[in-house]
């Protein structure tokens, strides 16, 4: 597809943008809601903190000492790359119209996404609001994985896999869910080809974001193999202390993430809000309940990871339930996720490092499916126009609309990121040397060490 | 000159550092460690993954003293660190031959 | 008052709340103004990252190494736990119609809260805007009282007493202040029965949230007693940078705490944030000065303690006076709660492992104090309709509504407090064993350690 | 100039303020859109979220352990002491009408600043959210120059630095830049006087903030000298970990610093947080590569350091430049300031501790430069009236004006610092003694330790 | 009885430690070290500046054995602890005249 | 063969290491102490509560050396970690039996 965008098409696009002003810049006369767009503007800013230092320091609070610099900078390296990436070809393959699996390549660079309105995605605020709104969940994405091959990786692999990643998975997800004319978007529906064909609902990235994150990363890390001396080995979390602090940055950041998803701050922004919050509160005392019923312990770990799962839940089907059937599904995805993670992994026995697998691919597949089951019309009216959306609403079909959006997001999801592992890995080669993993991937990777504790360095 | 070397549980410092006070002791270094022993550990577990932890937290404490004092210092150690559950830990007596402070360059007994 | 909300009638609105959509949802076209729910919704988040991380940072940066995750889950849990109580009865108790000292059981379940304002309570944004925003509020009160019993209480315990402590403290407390009817609230005057019998001036929770936490954390710590070895043992702090880390992000958040409380973006909202502002600055001030005199320097702890001394006298004063007159509040405020945290607590030798009572309790007094002295009808006309409000603009009455609400929170949170701290000894016990005690919590609690720094674990 | 607000004004003014309501306060009625005040409030919150945690936890991962919590006191302290100068003179010395140069003091003690909209200023947000939100910045600034100075200088000698440095260096700097009748102000041409006479182009603080930070940092570390055995002794960072968490804060904030600056919550502020994410971005991997070139590494330390680089960069010119443009000036400001820190700095030796003038001197003078390269009509009008603005578009006029703020904020930071240090040098000693700064400044400074990790300790 | 004092990478304490309960050793005081010798360091940088470490992560190990031990525990620790390269670390042994053992004041070989 | 434990400020160990190699000297093993003597401490206060530490960050070196070398080193050390100050430290010598050399198994003063 890249290839159809000639180098003298893009050389054209790029001086263009420079000098020129985006496209309408000037008609910032439009009917635009301050009120809206602030709230937009809060949360891309919430978002952006999910991965930094939200994401960043409930990651690099799971691995060992001498690996928590490099598992910081996979996701702040996320905040620079994918900013770029986004800005010159993500966002046009994503949101500009297409085709019904990808967009096209006329706004690469940002041509013609204004400050007026594009009605088809936010009616009262700036075009380019909504472009860097959606850049935050591009930027989280990959650093999602990173979670799933933490401690191994070579720092030019790991930017390497997730530029490609961003182009041949990210954008295609988004596109086919979000985008004008995706096959799964609803709001497609009728806009030819086999736009809106699937209509499943996906409200903040159940399936974009965490789906696809979630199982990429099982792939990344059944491909990669196993941390070295893992499981024999020691890899406690070197500071539990860091997690929690991220998670908690992650659980108030996801307000922006799925009550910005309103793309307005009216009532729907209310909605997803609370049912944001009331998913996590759920989900930790589900995660903590198979704990007790195990050890007779709540862990500080659990708790947070049971909150991120019921985030992770929450996110398809923050702006289509009731806040109890949002209580409903944290309780569920808590406790499926725990399951996940000491259940099922240890039985096949991968090496997802920091359960980025257990929770976001696990917890997205389930949110997704739940999604289908409470959607409730009072919420959200979709494209039933106000009838019953949901399985106990009396909807079964769109069951099979989820079940579709799951599917496609695992395939494209397997498909891609097998495909990119095994490109990068032949030539530039994915994982360290051991010695390079023995020494810690701070010192090798970076040249730094995360902390100068002793006495000895003064 | 005899060295004094005693492993005891963290918590037993000050007792044991106010009693070498009172029996006379000026000078202790005093390095962090980790023992194992008859002492059983304690089990740590993470997203379900359990770790055993039988490397416990120890103080060594470390004495050179006159010949004269070896005993008292000894004893002292021992009854003050003392709780007579498993894990209280050890002492051992080894020789020194020279000793130096480093300040005036002392040599000798009279530079402990 | 519980009884009479017989299982089976919760049970129907269980079922009821998870399949029907929140009353009225479908009305979203009521006068909204988007502008005022993007404030609060930001503010809502802005509350939860008081506890999260705010508070759980300050605290645990106060602890010893090997209590740091057991203080910081006391915060967590509270995300929780009281979230899901709020659901269920909490936000009945407190906010429905029903006596002058408590509501109603039949908003359980948050049946009839919908997306359409009450204009009781705020008129421009949906009512379960302004439902999860008070939940934040009911989120971080216990968490305060949590700073009194910190490295020796059971976490069972401790989740069994908060919540009862939500039920039986908070929801009366919060109903009586701001709740329809409630008995200190101006808002409920001519209301019938008791409502508004006495109208005393509570901006942001100053009763509510600081005198119910801090008085009902010195009865906890009184009854508990003090920690092992207290006060000879070496109890520093194992890391005042984490302290600093979350008093700055209190006070950050503290904006949507004050500001919020004005339920809507206008100039109320603007003065409640610089009161709040300006206050932490002085009170800073007033807490580094008299350090000063006495030691002649400045600590980081003190400026730190300091503020948010300042932030909790300010609360229930920030809607109603100008900004000078906060500087005043927060320089006495600072000075006050130095004096009570130095010499009171060292002359009766209580153990408030982290000084809840020193600075929530006598902050919010004084504060609640000194709105009465400050209280200016020109920030805010209150229940005297533009006439004056506060001593020195000629109101002395207001003194004695002040001293009144005072008096109830006190006696509230300390017979409340005692009585469930007595129910949850005797059932499970308090407090944890000497062995328990001596080798951490964290251990112990959730068999896990905070750090693993050391060389000898990788 | 002071001298001329004699004792007895000051007293009545501060009486007054004190008893009587900020003038005209019950005017509550103005057209006041609260869309607007709530993205001004939020931003207010998340510049002060710049300087603390942000800030603080930038600077003090970067020093050694032993004066972590002095270097994130000289953070702190400024959220105190600056408060209160600006309530009393700060405030009117920067943004009343006054002369070209430098305010009046007939607003000292913030009289006559009201809840109604100063049209000048900001025609929808009440004039006191826009006083609040200028406070924020003049909060940060002298915080940004503790980075200079870090380690070594005593901290009463900050303290009466920094108060001297906000009255004789900030004020006249704001005010010349956007105050009434400001020399540099466009928005003041035809005020008279000088009103706008040299019109240029600063849109969040490139001269105001980091410039005049910057310079007067570099200043201060000459005069200072360097540090004990600098550069032989080891001075890593104690902590990269700490600074990466808080150089994501600032990224975050500094949403609320340019976005902000727009003072509305429309298209002007999308466009510049748009410039302000593009720009970090680009900054980013700016210094990077640098760093690749030289060691074939990327860096943790890198990363955020050219982050904040592009940041600053930006700053002048988030109002005024197209996305495209904002990608530019990041890459640039990146590789310039890694040149400046990294050759610059060894080349000359001086001992600027945290590269406070590698990064914000050297940054906000390309920015402010490279804003007149690339302003754009199509974004902000100016004061052209919608004519030609930059370089680019043809008008190179605007470098000189461009060319005159720097100059002017070199000197006036040069000349105003010099002063101030000899003063303060004079009168209390700036520096701490040797052994002193052997045993750290936490001890010896505050009487505290930033850690007690050790076993020892329990 | 005597005192064996092991320096090892840390990466082989496991290693080491269940080899040394094979052949019966239970006690074992570990502390965390900072080793120079032949082994070179590494180099990081710091925004251009250079620091050249030389002091590497080691562990330390002081076991006390009865005379007749001594050789088991060295060659155990020796083969262990071995990866043939620079850096491995050393063992040294000396004589210790008494042991104590703080919970019940026992002395001699039966205290170890 | 003899080993030498010296007891210095941390803030001479840079001055102490290059004096040591000076001499010959390659292998040092370094471990952080917490020194209780003559040299009095510092107070802490946090909320009003004074805390007097008196166990002060020392850092020990432990440098096994042939006979002959004793003196060289015992010197070099004394006379680089002076100050003249109360706190200097101390330096101890005692005896060790055997050296090994873990990576290749030597024994004796080539091990060193
Ligand atoms: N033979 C030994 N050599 C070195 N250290 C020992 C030895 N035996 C015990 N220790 C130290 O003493 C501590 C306590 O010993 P342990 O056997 O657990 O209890 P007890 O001394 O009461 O029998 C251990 O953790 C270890 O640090
Ligand atoms: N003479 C010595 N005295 C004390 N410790 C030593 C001595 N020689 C070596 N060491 C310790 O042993 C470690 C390994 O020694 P090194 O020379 O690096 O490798 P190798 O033992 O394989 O020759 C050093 O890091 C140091 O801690
Ligand atoms: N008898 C001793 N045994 C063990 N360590 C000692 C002894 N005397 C002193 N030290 C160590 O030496 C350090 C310095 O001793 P100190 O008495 O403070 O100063 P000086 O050596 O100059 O008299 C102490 O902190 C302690 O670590």
């Amino acid at each position: 597809m890249l290839t159809c965008c000639s180098a003298r098409r893009l050389l054209a696009a790029a001086s263009f943008a420079l000098l020129a002003p985006a496209a309408h810049a000037q008609a910032a006369s439009a009917p635009i809601s301050n009120g809206d767009n602030a709230w937009m503007l809060t949360s891309s800013a919430l978002v952006l903190l999910m991965t930094g230092p939200g994401l960043a320091l409930f990651y690099c609070g799971l691995v060992r000492r001498k690996n928590v610099l490099n598992t910081m900078m996979q996701c702040f390296a996320m905040m620079a790359v994918v900013t770029v990436l986004w800005a010159f070809f993500g966002w046009s393959l994503a949101f500009s119209p297409g085709y019904s699996f990808i967009g096209g390549l006329h706004q690469c660079f940002l041509r013609g996404v204004g400050l007026t309105p594009d009605p088809f995605y936010a009616a009262t605020i700036p075009a380019q609001t909504f472009m860097v709104y959606q850049l935050m969940f591009a930027i989280i994405t990959p650093a999602l994985i990173s979670g799933a091959f933490a401690e191994r990786m070579k720092f030019s692999a790991m930017l390497a896999f997730t530029t490609l990643w961003i182009i041949f998975v990210y954008s295609p997800m988004a596109h086919m869910v979000w985008g004008k004319g995706g096959l799964l978007n609803f709001a497609a529906i009728g806009s030819g080809h086999l736009g809106g064909y699937l209509p499943s609902l996906d409200f903040a990235g159940g399936t974009v974001v965490h789906i696809s994150s979630g199982v990429s990363a099982l792939v990344t890390c059944l491909y990669l193999g196993k941390r070295l001396g893992y499981p024999q080995v020691d890899t406690r979390p070197h500071s539990v202390v860091l997690s929690l602090i991220g998670a908690c940055m992650l659980w108030v950041g996801w307000f922006g993430f799925n009550a910005g998803s309103a793309l307005s701050a009216g009532t729907l922004a209310t909605s997803a809000f609370i049912n944001t919050h009331f998913a996590a509160a759920a989900a930790t005392i589900g995660w903590c309940l198979m704990e007790w019923r195990k050890k007779g312990k709540f862990s500080a770990l659990g708790a947070i990871s049971g909150a991120i799962a019921g985030l992770v839940a929450i996110t398809p089907a923050s702006g289509f339930v009731t806040p109890m059937a949002a209580l409903a599904i944290g309780l569920i995805a808590g406790a499926f996720c725990y399951f996940m993670v000491i259940s099922v992994k240890t039985r096949f026995g991968y090496d997802d490092s920091l359960d980025a697998f257990g929770v976001h691919g696990a917890g997205g597949t389930i949110g997704a499916l739940l999604t289908g089951v409470f959607a409730n019309s009072a919420i959200h009216a979709t494209y039933r126009g106000g009838a019953a959306t949901g399985l106990l609403q009396g909807y079964p079909r769109q069951m099979l609309y989820q079940a579709a959006g799951v599917l496609i997001a695992w395939t494209v999801s397997i498909v891609g990121t097998l495909v990119i592992l095994i490109l990068v890995d032949k030539c530039i080669g994915l994982r360290v040397t051991v010695t390079e993993e023995e020494e810690g991937l701070d010192l090798t990777q970076h040249g730094e060490e995360g902390y100068e504790w002793e006495i000895v360095t003064r | 000159m005899q060295k004094i070397e005693a492993i005891i549980q963290p918590s037993k410092l000050d007792a044991v550092k106010e009693a070498l006070i009172e029996v006379g002791i000026q000078g202790i270094t005093i390095l962090e460690a980790r023992g194992h022993g008859r002492q059983k550990g304690h089990t740590e577990t993470y997203r379900g993954r359990e770790y055993s932890v039988d490397l416990l937290p120890k103080l060594k404490l470390e004495i050179i003293v006159t010949d004269d004092m070896v005993d008292a210092v000894v004893n002292t150690i021992a009854t003050t660190a003392r709780s007579g559950k498993i894990g209280d830990g050890k002492i051992f007596v080894s020789r020194i031959d020279t000793a130096i402070r480093i300040r005036n360059d002392e040599r000798g007994d009279n530079a402990i």
